[in-house]
């Protein structure tokens, strides 16, 4: 991923993403019927899932990344560690809105300590506190190396913190989009067909955000540099 | 016809969140951009002088 | 092996040998702890809510949030004068000095927590002695994931600014499991169930203590380098 | 180990090495060589990188890029036995308060591995002289007695390599006196050293080499014997001067 071939991906992805959002919202908003007990509210479902799946994606890159930094201590994996814990955060919050959006007409209240919802506000906490990691410590080989750290740290954490809210709280009905049966069981095949192009939309956004936040923070080591050469120049 | 409004709400906030978030970026990368050019011809003038 | 054992083993008799001398940490946790717990039966009317509910609770917030202003100050200690820096240039291997701390930092909050024990039972007319035992390891295992994570993240924010703010809010939401299950476990030892009907939370914390472990050998040389 | 580039008689041998910390360059390719048994006397103003060569060096820092070999070892490997041959002095007295002076070199004798840390803890002490004040607490000792301490506490493995870094800063003029007493003493006993000081005056008084760093460089090195003390000291503060002020 250098900076020339970012160039030239940029417009061919920029137009992938609007495609498929356009072809996301026909299909949200035209195509799906409506649900027949919750409603319209339930077509939050398109935003709601992809918003998850993103969060969770991104944590994961950040987890990769900080390890491959780790290992070997290049600045480019923390640069992608950190743009992708900004984007996971940014969708995470997504979820946690929109979440009690859609629980407030169908359940009845703004929030419930369901199993997924608390482990799903657990990781938010998580990484904003990488970010906030970030922000307060100076840019350098330490915040890199610290960073790294929490952002291994808070991934492993993952699987222990859904078993625990997992185990405290079973008694409450699960969310019927994504049952033990896997992603989609007793939807309809257009419900799902919309789902799969909205994740697809959400993915390629992804990236597409990943690129930009990677540019920036790219551009911002090159004004460093030349600075730097401006430094010590004379 | 309540329910819509939740959709709605869902809706605005997903999208208002998104687009402030490419705002902030495209604005950040625009500062940066012309940063850089300032930069770059203040290193060209002091070469040449 | 037997002059790393040597390393930790004076890296811990360090930390109890100042701890003797000066009483600060074990004091500073201990009235900590038991403010938390007063607070909180300020805010729960006992004579309203069942005891046997909210105690364990309480319990754990209050060695939660001491334990914290523990692992802050014992890192502390070690920035003053350099000493870091001075440890770090003993030929001691980075793993070593994690485990010095936290065996010394698991040893500050035990002894704290068997001090609150019986200030528990007081308070929330609780009786604990039959169930001693189990609850003994309970505490253990748990404040075992307390240290070897806290250690790891305290060591990380003894060098930065925001030292003090920054390790609870790195520390509390990674330590969630850790709190649900002792707090779980405590409260069904409570009700007089037996340990073998919770050995799903307890294979869930000794993953975690062991995880956090793994992890810290794993990075600790990334953490103490300047 | 087996670097065909490091003379065998070299105790520290730099090569090239660069440490950055973000836009700062603390390093910009210093490289030399010091034989076995040789003081070498580093000058430079304050931001020279004198602090960060002296962590490089004692591996607690690592190089950006470059190599450097201490005592023999590689301190990229960051090695436990490198760790036994180097004794670094600092402006932290890396001491704790709390404890008293035996049981600080107690400690960390133990921490070396040596085999018999409360006796050879005492000897030191007594070497030091401090042995009067063994068992109060380190918090209530001068400024003077605390860098004793620290020289004590740096010696204690019987280091080939000693690292001074600003040993005088924040000394008064007497507990300088005995400073360079200690220092001295320890140098004859064929022990290679390297200080870092922006004080000509103690900085000439031992050295067989002098160097001056400037900006993260070794900007002038020669043998002592070669130098003019006063060109020496207006050489130096035209070249810090100069390079200062642009």
């Amino acid at each position: 991923m250098n900076g020339e071939n970012n160039d030239d991906n940029k417009p061919v992805l920029l137009w992938l993403t609007a495609a498929a959002f356009a072809a996301a919202l026909y299909a949200i908003f035209f195509y799906v019927p409506t649900e027949r007990t919750e409603g319209v509210v339930q077509r939050i479902m398109y935003f709601h899932i992809p918003s998850a799946w993103i969060a969770f994606f991104a944590f994961f890159i950040v987890f990769l990344c900080s390890i491959l930094f780790l290992w070997k201590k290049e600045r480019e994996w923390d640069i992608y560690a950190m743009a992708s814990a900004e984007i996971g955060v940014l969708f995470c919050s997504l979820v946690l809105v929109t979440g009690p959006i859609w629980a407030k007409p169908i359940w009845g209240t703004w929030w419930v300590w369901d199993a997924r919802l608390t482990s799903t506000l657990i990781l938010w906490l998580i990484y904003v506190a990488y970010l906030m990691l970030r922000i307060h410590t100076d840019p350098g080989s330490m915040r890199a190396r610290y960073a790294a750290v929490v952002g291994i740290v808070g991934f492993l954490d993952i699987p222990i913190i859904h078993f625990s809210v997992l185990w405290w709280r079973t008694f409450h009905p699960q969310p019927k989009m994504i049952s033990a049966q896997g992603l989609g069981a007793g939807m309809a095949p257009s419900m799902v067909g919309a789902l799969l192009i909205s994740l697809t939309a959400f993915t390629l956004l992804y990236f597409l955000l990943m690129g930009q936040r990677i540019n920036i923070e790219k551009l911002k080591d090159e004004i460093d540099r030349l600075k730097k050469e401006n430094l010590y120049s004379h | 016809m309540d329910n819509l409004g939740f959709l709605f709400a869902a809706n605005v906030f997903v999208w208002g969140a998104i687009f402030f978030y490419v705002f902030r970026l495209g604005r950040s990368a625009n500062t940066l951009k012309k940063d850089l050019e300032a930069l770059k011809e203040s290193l060209h003038k002091s070469a040449n002088k | 092996m037997n002059r790393y054992c040597n390393q930790v083993l004076a890296l811990v008799w360090k930390d109890l040998a100042i701890e003797i001398k000066t009483k600060e940490l074990f004091s500073s946790m201990f009235i900590f702890a038991a403010l938390v717990i007063l607070i909180f039966i300020f805010s729960a009317d006992l004579s309203v809510v069942n005891a046997y509910d909210v105690g364990p609770g309480i319990l754990w917030v209050a060695f939660v949030f001491s334990g914290a202003i523990g692992l802050n100050r014992s890192f502390m200690l070690e920035k003053e004068n350099g000493c870091l820096q001075g440890l770090m240039l003993t030929p001691a291997d980075r793993t070593a000095i994690y485990f010095g701390k936290l065996i010394s930092n698991l040893v500050f909050l035990t002894v704290m927590e068997t001090f609150i024990l019986p200030l528990f039972m007081i308070f929330f007319n609780v009786d604990l002695l039959p169930r001693l035992g189990p609850l003994a390891l309970v505490i253990f295992i748990g404040t075992l994931g307390i240290c070897a994570l806290g250690t790891l993240l305290s060591s990380l924010a003894s060098n930065l600014k925001a030292r003090e703010i920054m390790l609870p809010i790195l520390l509390y939401p990674l330590l969630v499991p850790v709190v649900i299950g002792s707090v779980r476990m405590t409260s069904l030892l409570l009700a007089g169930k037996p340990l073998s009907s919770m050995i799903n939370w307890l294979g869930l914390i000794a993953c975690f203590d062991i995880i956090y472990i793994g992890v810290s050998i794993m990075t600790i040389d990334h953490i103490l380098e300047e | 180990m087996t670097d065909d580039a490091v003379p065998s008689d070299s105790a520290i041998h730099v090569k090239n090495v660069c440490k950055s910390f973000g836009l700062l360059d603390a390093l910009r390719g210093v490289s030399f060589d010091l034989k076995k048994g040789e003081f070498l006397t580093v000058f430079g103003p304050n931001g020279a990188g004198k602090t960060t060569l002296i962590k490089i060096l004692s591996t607690i820092a690592r190089p950006t890029s470059g190599t450097a070999f201490v005592a023999g070892y590689d301190v990229l490997q960051g090695d436990a036995r490198l760790r036994n041959e180097i004794g670094v002095i600092s402006h932290a007295t890396c001491l704790y308060g709390d404890l008293t002076p035996f049981e600080n070199l107690v400690f960390y004798a133990r921490m070396h591995g040596l085999n018999d840390p409360p006796g050879r803890a005492s000897q030191v002490i007594e070497e030091v002289g401090l042995k009067a004040r063994m068992h109060d607490p380190a918090r209530t000792f001068s400024r003077g007695m605390l860098q004793r301490l620290a020289i004590a506490r740096a010696i204690v493995h019987n280091p080939s390599v000693l690292f001074l870094d600003e040993p005088y800063t924040g000394l008064d003029p007497h507990a300088a006196v005995i400073l360079k007493e200690h220092l001295a003493a320890l140098h004859t006993e064929k022990r290679t050293v390297l200080m870092t000081t922006h004080d000509i005056a103690r900085g000439l008084e031992m050295c067989d080499k002098v160097a001056i760093q400037v900006r993260g460089r070794i900007a002038f090195m020669d043998r002592v014997g070669n130098v003019d003390r006063d060109r020496f000291e207006r050489f130096y503060f035209e070249t810090v001067e100069n390079r200062q002020k642009t």
